[in-house]
């Protein structure tokens, strides 16, 4: 089995504003970024068949996933000049409105971070093995798939 | 040899359970593939992609006797 | 001489993480979104010739830039499917840490929120009339320009 | 006619004001930025772009008589 010492990305419920208000402050000392890029993952209320999306449920393979954030990150600093990179995603029930992947990069410059973010979602949405089960409002449910 | 298998999604809906141990006489993991259809007639509908100790790996691999993970489609984000 | 009425996007001093957070809180209740992307300015204490940027001294052509960052908003609502567009820059000293500006994207989809958000920063850099004293920790200080 | 003159930044650095209103007897902006060499000579090292009601303007655009506007390099951001 593989070493499973990499960081957990996973929270478990919805990323609040609040946490990323904390993360982009403390990114206040850090003199040399003069560039943040940021992408939340807010989940949809979409109207399928006429019924609507209020909440996804996720799971994960978690080492395997939190694995594969660790690839990615990897990647992402070997590609990019990046001064800090953060990733958290959620685990359990995340209500329509409400944000589910909150993906953080800085730099000195600001070409490098939209490089960087854009890189680093598709490479999460195409890589990462989570799992999304869309509950509707009648408690019926489907199962989500990355386009 | 004994493998740890592993269910997640909608593939756990319908294997009924989300880990199970089996005792496979299979070298390959389309071996063991055919295995798990003659258990769950089910899956043959599903669409997956399979890793070994956490990476992906193609149905003509060697079973390692390392976890096996059946994934559904990946929905992160 | 033209008419004035374009929203204020100016704000006094640097841009607070509360204010961010703020901002994105509001959002959740658009469930029709999927995607946010955000950036952040940040001031950089650059070191030049030896002597450290403290704070960055920001002034406009108000009404010119207000106007602009109008003609830029209806550009990307024609460009892109966005559901909101919010931007603000700050007027005044910002510190080195501190942020001076904030450009907030939203759409259903994610794709639309990376080439949104770059094509307005650009644009912002590009077009807008914003002046930076950069003052360096003895007093002194010079110009910048953006690259 | 009498025209209304703003400068920023370094500009306003070098023309001790912010604001002035000239009395100007030149058609083209040219023109105008010729009187304002010869008021601060210090303007011909300068980098600059000039607005006319708030909108940029070649050398040889025609002065209206609206708010002219003389900008340094921006540094939005």
């Amino acid at each position: 089995m593989k070493d499973k010492k990499f960081k957990n990305v996973f929270k478990e419920g919805a990323i609040s504003s609040n946490f990323i208000e904390n993360s982009i402050y403390k990114h206040q000392t850090k003199t040399n970024i003069g560039a943040h890029n940021i992408f939340l993952g807010q989940v949809r209320a979409d109207i399928i068949d006429g019924k609507t999306v209020s909440a996804i449920e996720y799971t994960a393979y978690e080492d395997m996933a939190n694995q594969k954030f660790h690839e990615i990150r990897e990647s992402a600093f070997k590609k990019f000049n990046l001064t800090c990179m953060h990733t958290y995603h959620s685990l359990g029930t995340v209500k329509a409105g409400e944000i589910c992947l909150f993906v953080f990069v800085s730099s000195p410059r600001r070409k490098v971070v939209f490089e960087a973010l854009e890189y680093i979602v598709e490479a999460i949405k195409a890589n990462v093995p989570v799992f999304g089960k869309e509950i509707f409002e009648d408690e019926s449910h489907q199962w989500k798939k990355n386009k | 040899m004994l493998i740890t298998i592993k269910y997640f999604g909608q593939i756990a809906e319908v294997t009924q359970k989300e880990e199970e141990q089996l005792e496979v006489n299979k070298n390959s993991v389309s071996g063991l593939l055919n295995t798990l259809y003659s258990k769950y007639s089910d899956l043959k509908n599903k669409d997956f992609q399979i890793a070994q100790n956490q990476e992906l790996v193609d149905l003509d691999a060697e079973l390692t006797g390392a976890e096996i993970a059946l994934l559904p489609p990946f929905a992160g984000g």
